[in-house]
């Protein structure tokens, strides 16, 4: 007992801090992503390429139709311009806009506190982990996140997605989930566990560019790039860095307000780490 | 351990004692991958193959077959399996990148419906029978194939001369014939190679390069490039919106069919209101002279100052590039226009061909399609091999494809899934898939890297007793009696020779470099441009009269032509404008479906005077209101168990009309009647509101603002 | 008022008087109380009743229960252990910063350590009440089952000798039945 | 006996008939735990036909996955959860009308808190059904409780569920105890006046009560504790179940006043439930002189209030979403009123705020038929309730992308339909095996109405009636 007590008593400075205060990690790595939506052209390859990476289930007309799909990553495509008003209301004379939604594994994330049974937290490299074995179906998760990218394994699709031979072709570095579990994008936890360790046997630290994630890789206008934010030189830190865009706030003060960095639902206090650098369009 | 405190990350690590930590990616090794001088030997369950430690994936080089784009590919390659495919970084073409298609090609492989075993009528034969049948009745017989390139074009010839210089049918219904044709009408060269990260300004008319027109992952790579800063504008005009406009700064609508008058329109403000000198070419200054902008309005519903927006947008923004393949007279005005703004020799360069005439690619059109039929029908064609093409589906029903093939004596399909057309057949040879064969490709990018890419097998067979195209090919030309032949006993063996023929050297090390690489790179003869002539500029009424609906069959990077309708990920891969997933749609402007009485969901039937097709309606404005654009690659009626639903609109279109010059399938706009069937049900799509209800979501800044701040990266 | 000073009797009989109207029964108190009958004072006197009297305490005097002290004693030991239960848990279960929360967070402790005052509150003063109440022995005799129903008994454990002048009290308050058993 | 003259009799003014005979009151209570009519089997069996109906369900969802409850990604709650809070709200009316009204001395509750308290107890034991049935994986449901396991592994103590399974096994525990507890003195009788296997049953249960006034103070004060007890557990308990939605940050969710207005509605869809099973066993077990026209004229009032407090904070909250800048709840609440659901929406606004005026007028209260169709709707009004602020809410949400509107399908109905009739399994069985109106409550509540001497009852009995009525005794001598 002795230990299950000292623990309190000796950390409790450290583990009472809440984010707010700095928060109680010490993270070793912080990896985020930032989309240029004026190079994306919706054209849906990463989303096909998550789904060969992440052993991803299709599951036909009709469960999509009932909305119980599981695409890790969307390629949301909307018509209204808002910000810039369309000049012909009879005509789509800007073309449409094209947003990639997956995980923004929010530093803060709202699905993390809610789980019951601590299937999901926030590991030392700033990812929402989302542990498989752990998870019992409460899928309290999905509901309290924003953007609705946690995706719930309603039936065990693994026999009607992967008829054989097509399981010959499942990516054996990571699991296929089964009935009765929350799944979500993981920022390709299995590249960045073989990064890191390529990287420990050769004996050097993880730089910038090792870890490619599978959505990145394919993109056929590099407008996805991903890296870590406590890695100064890298590039993931320059963009976010370019953009005035900081973590810790909810709301940024950029000297130039003509920057086109921003992060959606910042405002819910959630701090998202996928940055979004604006579409541009000649008005 | 002095540390008082073990936590869990290390604690492992103490567990293991060294380096055996039980890392997820698989058990420690040394960085070179040779299992003799490794530290660890650990040895799998039987003596492993070269290379095969479990837990270590290994990178093959090959070429993704999925469209004619030819791009290279690595295939991640774990305990014998291909996993999963990506971009090889070497080839020119792609540089790394791939589309949706060819991450999904690792479905293809590894489909249930496969074909296991050569057919002879239907019944299961071995391999010596079918080719025994074949080389006995196949004397003199023509080949209908898709785009072909590399060595297997080089044994189809070889077969073809030997058996009486039967024609070579190439069948690629989603092709740049018009402008390819164009290109060597002004240029002197098909395919002038494009620069489109150079270009500031690009005018895309009826060129979907940012879809399937071309080389769609060169194109979008460059993309890339042309909107990072200074940031190039984009412009496309089109009767349906494509990928290219989806993403324009500006994109016109105009009535189907109406492109050339609406570039040519463009020609008149540049000749006119900016001076544009069109001084060599006389006849192309009458035509831009007359096309008065009224005149393009009443022909195409584009307003002036769109045409005048699009013409300063060109003269501010040079060098531009004007792409068009709507039709060929649009494509002849684009490419005068790229004469006459300077864009030659910036954007569009000569190209040039590799020196091994014999390897260049056969770029397939509807031309050949159609012309198949009608010899067939004429009884011209005594037996034919078909391969990567499935004529019967893509033939319109006007075309009666079945009935011609029942006219012909003997055909033979080379094939990898049963589809109509195989059905049709007297014999069916399974060919292996991409992924498990062998085979050289040289891509249609105009580009002088003198490239030839190596589609190596990334494993074994799924189905042991499949065979390569080339392997068939080989056997099936020594059956016809082609000399020098006969000392190769399987395609590998032919290609090895081949391809050190090729770059002069037959050393292994060569070889396993070319193999690593993907390439093998030859001598190209570098060749200009012979412009200069007087191009005659004209143009084709549009046939439909204003407020009668004209078809659109478009292509979308997905189900393509209709050949991966089979595969679950791409039917189930959102299209990228309507979002819809596994089934047709008919996509209409608000007033049209106002005018006909339709609403979201609503099923409607389509009638053209070649038949009729009863789709659902998905309504947006990205559309002409005197358009029906409904996309092509579902409605087949024998293409296994994932290809069940969906409507075919190939089948409405009418064979004869077509292009003046070319018979372009899909630029014969067919006009047709829409009537709502009464019956709703509700589109399956990804999204069902296309509006960001006022949250900041996909968020849009001017293009002045990103250059006030040298475009912020 | 010291009453007469008696002998110490050895208690050898136990009594036990059923009455029909509760005031004589509750005379019958008062009388004893009053040391009409010698030898017995209030303290040896157990009131049997088929319902719970609030009137009891004026009649049999005040008497303790410790059922209070069982419940803040079982609150409290509820509150401390569910709060620092629930600490030393979350402080050993170190993978777990979520969400931008603290790792010991304090209001969430703080409402489940309330739910364990409650449940450890109604527990402990449920065994309070077993131990207070004892309940669970073996049953003592003399029991009718009119006391059920809607009959007061009285029961004292007496000498020989005050059996009788006990036996006239309860007669003299009309009571329907005497039992007696001895005492063993 | 007084007869039934047209002024008041005995029992208007002093809620029960104060002369009646305790023996009677013995073996009223205890035959109605003896020979079941034909009306019971037929109760019981069609109570279990519907726990088998929930039992199919459950299994046919356990086999083919959570998908067949049309649940999606963006509604992963609708029924199970809103039928969840309707059980729990259920639940708490036996708290407040055994422990709150028991501390205020309001005696009129003697003879219905019993079967309040078993109602309590047994909603409670069928809402624990929903946070099981529910789950994903259902077999990992233990995962909830803290239990030392050896890998160290520990349930996450800020999320409202592991609130939800705390608050709910400690309420569970606590009411099941105050019931049988309550229920001591009458399982004494019962044991005195049974044979075969209810002597053992009731002998071992009373844990050997001998009606000592020892056993009746400490029983006084352990009761009293408990009640003391209950009282905060209850408001908290239901705080807690709304904290599941309060917490969250999901639009029309994160409300706060969100506690309170649970806690209002639990009071007051228990209290109707209250009137329900009061009219019940009134008409099966003919428990005219106990279940009488006064207590169920001030449950009645009782409810009313409640109802008007549970509008008001209804109320609150649309204000206070109306007048806040927050937009997307604001598209909720406007959703709700006039979106899909807006049907089910003015339902229970009919229902919950404007059906209880009915029980203003005392000829309602009077009918038995209208007061049991009225405490029926009104609980179909904190169902509707409860069901709106689940589903609009997921329909609609932060992101355009998750708009989209459910209908449960019929596995959820089926469980929701099956968890009344696990209900009333539970209740009918309670009914045949432990007395349902508390004997010694009873009596106590006749012996004191018999010692109170209303001064002015002759002013009260004409007041009412006006016309002088006959001179009641003011002093009876103890029961006959």
């Amino acid at each position: 007992m002795p230990s299950l007590l000292g623990n309190v008593f000796k950390g409790w400075s450290d583990y009472s801090k809440g984010i707010e205060q700095g928060g109680n990690q010490k993270y070793e790595h912080m990896f985020s992503m930032s989309i240029d939506l004026d190079k994306c052209t919706g054209c849906n390859a990463c989303s096909t390429a998550c789904y060969a990476e992440n052993n991803l289930a299709w599951v036909g007309e009709y469960k999509f139709a009932s909305r119980q799909s599981m695409h890790w990553m969307r390629i949301e495509r909307y018509f209204d311009e808002p910000d810039v008003g369309s000049s012909d209301p009879e005509s789509l004379d800007r073309g449409a806009s094209f947003l990639p939604m997956m995980c923004q594994q929010c530093n803060a994330a709202p699905c993390e506190p809610v789980c019951p049974v601590a299937a999901t937290y926030h590991t030392v490299d700033a990812l929402n982990a989302q542990v498989y074995n752990r998870c019992i179906g409460s899928r309290y998760c999905a509901n309290n996140c924003p953007f609705r990218v946690r995706y719930f394994n309603f039936y065990d699709n693994a026999p009607t997605a992967w008829p054989a031979p097509m399981d010959q072709g499942l990516n054996p570095d990571l699991s296929v989930r089964s009935k009765g579990v929350m799944e979500k994008c993981t920022f390709c936890i299995q590249r960045i566990r073989g990064a890191n360790e390529t990287a420990k046997r050769e004996g050097r630290e993880l730089k910038d560019g090792d870890i490619v994630t599978a959505c990145q890789q394919t993109c056929p206008t590099s407008a996805i790039v991903f890296g870590d934010l406590l890695d100064k030189t890298s590039e993931i830190s320059k963009i976010w860095k370019r953009q005035q865009v900081k973590l810790g706030t909810y709301k940024q003060e950029k000297e130039n307000k003509d920057l086109r960095g921003y992060r959606i639902f910042e405002e819910l206090n959630i701090e998202p780490k996928v940055l979004y650098l604006e579409r541009v369009r000649e008005v | 351990m002095s540390k008082t405190k073990i936590d869990r990350r290390n604690f492992l690590k103490v567990l293991g004692l060294g380096s055996a930590g039980a890392a997820l990616a698989g058990c420690d090794m040394p960085s070179y991958v040779t299992s003799d001088e490794g530290k660890e030997n650990i040895y799998s369950y039987l003596a492993p193959e070269e290379y095969v430690i479990p837990g270590i994936g290994v990178w093959y080089a090959s070429t993704c077959q999925q469209c004619p784009a030819s791009c290279g590919v690595h295939g991640r390659v774990r305990e014998g399996r291909v996993l999963k495919l990506e971009g090889n970084p070497d080839a020119s073409v792609n540089k790394g990148k791939i589309c949706q298609m060819g991450q999904a090609a690792i479905q293809g492989h590894f489909h249930p419906e496969r074909i296991e075993n050569p057919l002879i009528n239907g019944q299961k034969a071995t391999w010596d029978e079918a080719l025994a049948l074949v080389a006995k009745k196949s004397g003199g017989a023509a080949w209908l194939t898709g785009a072909m390139s590399g060595h297997q074009r080089v044994l189809i010839d070889a077969h073809r001369t030997a058996g009486g210089n039967a024609r070579h049918y190439a069948v690629e219904v989603v092709n740049a014939r018009p402008w390819e044709d164009a290109s060597l009408a002004t240029l002197g060269d098909a395919n002038p190679n494009l620069h489109i990260d150079k270009a500031r300004a690009v005018l895309a008319v009826g060129a979907d390069f940012l879809g399937t027109w071309g080389n769609p992952v060169k194109s979008m790579r460059d993309y890339g490039n042309f909107r990072s800063a200074p940031r190039g504008v984009l412009m496309s005009i089109e009767p349906a919106m494509s990928m290219t406009g989806a993403n324009s700064d500006i994109w016109v609508t105009a009535r189907p069919g109406s492109e050339a008058a609406v570039l040519m329109g463009v020609g008149h403000i540049l000749t006119t209101k900016h001076g544009v000198s069109v001084a060599d070419m006389p006849s192309a200054a009458l035509a831009f002279a007359d096309m008065t902008p009224t005149k393009v309005l009443g022909l195409s519903d584009v307003k002036e100052e769109q045409l005048a927006k699009i013409a300063d947008t060109l003269m501010a923004n040079s060098p531009s590039l004007i792409l068009a393949n709507a039709n060929h007279d649009t494509a002849k005005v684009a490419q005068v226009l790229n004469m006459m703004l300077g864009n030659v020799g910036q954007t569009l360069t000569p190209s040039a061909a590799i020196t091994a005439e014999a390897l260049l690619p056969v770029t397939g059109s509807s031309k050949d399609l159609v012309e198949f039929a009608m010899d067939a029908k004429a009884g011209k064609i005594s037996s034919v091999f078909i391969s990567g093409t499935n004529p019967v589906f893509l033939a319109p029903s006007k075309l009666d494809m079945a009935g011609a093939l029942a006219k012909v004596g003997f055909k033979v399909a080379i094939a990898d899934f049963h589809d109509e057309t195989t059905t049709a057949c007297d014999v069916v040879l399974p060919a292996s898939s991409a992924l498990e064969a062998w085979g050289t490709h040289v891509p249609v990018d105009g580009s002088d890297a003198g490239e030839v890419y190596i589609q190596q097998p990334l494993m074994e067979n799924v189905h042991a007793n499949t065979r390569g195209l080339g392997d068939i090919l080989l056997a099936v030309a020594k059956g016809a009696g082609v000399d020098g032949l006969a000392e190769f006993e399987d395609y590998y063996g032919y290609l090895r020779t081949a391809v050190s023929a090729l770059i002069g050297s037959d050393l292994e090390g060569d070889w396993n470099s070319i193999l690593q690489k993907g390439k093998a790179v030859t001598a190209v003869n570098h060749s200009n441009f012979n412009a200069g002539g007087d191009v005659a500029l004209g143009f084709s009424e549009p046939a439909a009269k204003a407020g009668t609906l004209t078809l659109i069959t478009s292509a979308r990077q997905g189900l393509f032509d209709g050949r991966h309708a089979n595969l679950p990920w791409l039917q189930e891969a959102p299209d990228q404008i309507s979002k819809a997933v596994w089934d047709s749609w008919a996509e209409i402007h608000p007033k049209t479906a106002a005018k006909i009485g339709a609403k979201d969901g609503d099923y409607i039937t389509i009638t053209s005077a070649n038949g009729s097709i009863t789709t659902r309606v998905f309504i947006y404005k990205g559309i002409h209101q005197d358009a029906i654009s409904v996309p092509m690659g579902r409605g087949h009626t024998n293409y296994g168990l994932y290809a069940k639903n969906g409507v075919n609109p190939l089948s409405l279109l009418d064979a004869s009309s077509g292009d003046r010059q070319t018979t372009e399938l899909l630029n014969s706009g067919v006009s047709v009647t829409v009537k709502p069937t009464g019956d709703n049900r509700h589109l399956v799509r990804l999204m069902d509101v296309d509006s960001q209800h006022g949250r900041k979501l996909a968020a849009t800044i001017t293009a002045d603002q990103f250059d006030r701040n040298q475009g912020g990266a | 008022m010291s009453g007469p000073a008696k002998t110490i009797q050895p208690k050898t009989k136990r009594v036990l008087g059923l009455f029909g109207d509760f005031d004589q029964a509750f005379e019958v108190i008062a009388d004893i109380r009053h040391y009409k009958v010698p030898g017995i004072t209030v303290e040896d006197v157990t009131l049997k009743s088929p319902i719970e009297h609030p009137e009891i305490e004026e009649v049999l005097g005040e008497r303790t229960c410790h059922i209070p002290k069982w419940s803040f004693a079982g609150g409290a030991f509820g509150f401390c252990f569910g709060f620092f239960f629930l600490a030393s848990a979350q402080a050993n279960f170190l993978a777990q910063p979520q969400g931008g929360k603290p790792i010991i967070t304090i209001p969430s402790n703080i409402v489940l350590a309330y739910e364990m005052l409650i449940l450890f509150g109604v527990l402990v003063t449920l065994t309070g009440f077993i131990l207070g109440a004892r309940l669970m022995r073996k049953p003592s005799g003399l029991y009718d089952t009119a006391i059920s129903i809607d009959q007061i008994g009285i029961v004292i454990e007496v000498g020989d000798d005050e059996f009788q002048p006990l036996k006239d009290v309860f007669t003299k308050h009309n009571v329907i039945e005497v039992h007696e058993e001895a005492l063993t | 006996m007084s007869e039934n003259h047209q002024h008041l009799t005995n029992e208007q003014v002093k809620d029960i008939d104060e002369n009646i005979a305790w023996a009677k009151i013995n073996n009223d209570v205890l035959n109605s735990m003896k020979n079941p009519r034909k009306g019971y089997w037929v109760a019981l069996v069609l109570s279990a036909l519907l726990f088998g109906v929930m039992i199919y369900a459950e299994v046919y969802q356990y086999r083919n996955g959570m998908g067949e409850t049309l649940l999606n990604t963006s509604h992963m709650w609708d029924l199970y959860i809103s039928s969840f809070v309707f059980w729990i709200g259920m639940s708490h009316s036996g708290t407040l009308l055994s422990a709150i009204l028991h501390l205020v001395h309001a005696d009129w509750r003697k003879p219905i808190y019993r079967f309040a308290e078993a109602m309590t107890t047994f909603s409670l034991l069928t809402a624990g059904l929903f946070p099981v049935i529910h789950l994903g994986r259902v077999w990992n449901f233990y995962w909830v409780m803290p239990y030392m396991s050896d890998r160290g592994i520990w349930p996450n103590f800020r999320s409202p569920l592991i609130w939800d399974a705390f608050a709910i096994t400690s309420y569970l525990t606590s009411s099941v105890l105050f019931l049988y507890i309550g229920m001591i003195p009458d399982l004494a009788i019962c044991r005195d006046n049974t044979t075969g296997w209810r002597k053992t049953l009731y002998t071992f249960l009373s844990l050997g009560w001998r009606g000592d006034d020892r056993q009746w103070r400490h029983f006084r004060f352990t009761y009293l504790m408990i009640a003391c007890f209950l009282i905060p557990l209850a408001v908290s308990v239901h705080s807690i179940v709304s904290m599941d939605f309060a917490m969250a940050i999901m639009p029309g969710w994160h409300v706060t006043t969100f506690p309170p207005y649970f806690v209002a509605g639990a009071l007051y869809s228990g209290c109707a439930a209250i009137i329900t099973l009061f009219v019940l066993l009134r008409y099966f077990f003919k428990f005219e002189e106990y279940m009488t026209m006064p207590i169920l004229d001030k449950v009645c009032k009782l409810t009313f209030v409640i109802a008007m407090v549970w509008t008001y904070l209804n109320l609150i909250e649309f204000s206070a979403v109306w007048y806040g800048h927050d937009i997307p709840s604001k598209e909720v609440l406007i959703a709700k009123a006039t979106g899909p659901y807006s049907i089910f929406f003015w339902g229970m606004m009919f229902f919950g705020s404007v059906l209880p005026f009915s029980l203003l007028s005392k000829a309602v209260r009077r009918n038995m038929k209208i007061m049991f169709f009225i405490s029926i709707f009104l609980n179909v009004g904190m169902f509707l309730e409860r069901w709106m602020i689940v589903t609009p809410t997921l329909s609609m949400g932060y992101h355009p992308q998750g708009f989209n509107v459910m209908w449960p399908g019929w596995v959820e109905w089926a469980m929701v339909g099956g968890s009344f009739g696990w209900f009333g399994l539970l209740f009918l069985v309670f009914v045949k095996v432990f007395p349902c109106v508390s004997m010694y409550e009873v009596k106590e509540m006749v012996y004191h109405r018999k010692r109170t001497t209303y001064a002015d009852v002759d002013e009260m009995m004409e007041l009412h009636s006006g016309v002088p009525g006959p001179e009641a005794q003011t002093q009876q001598s103890g029961g006959a």
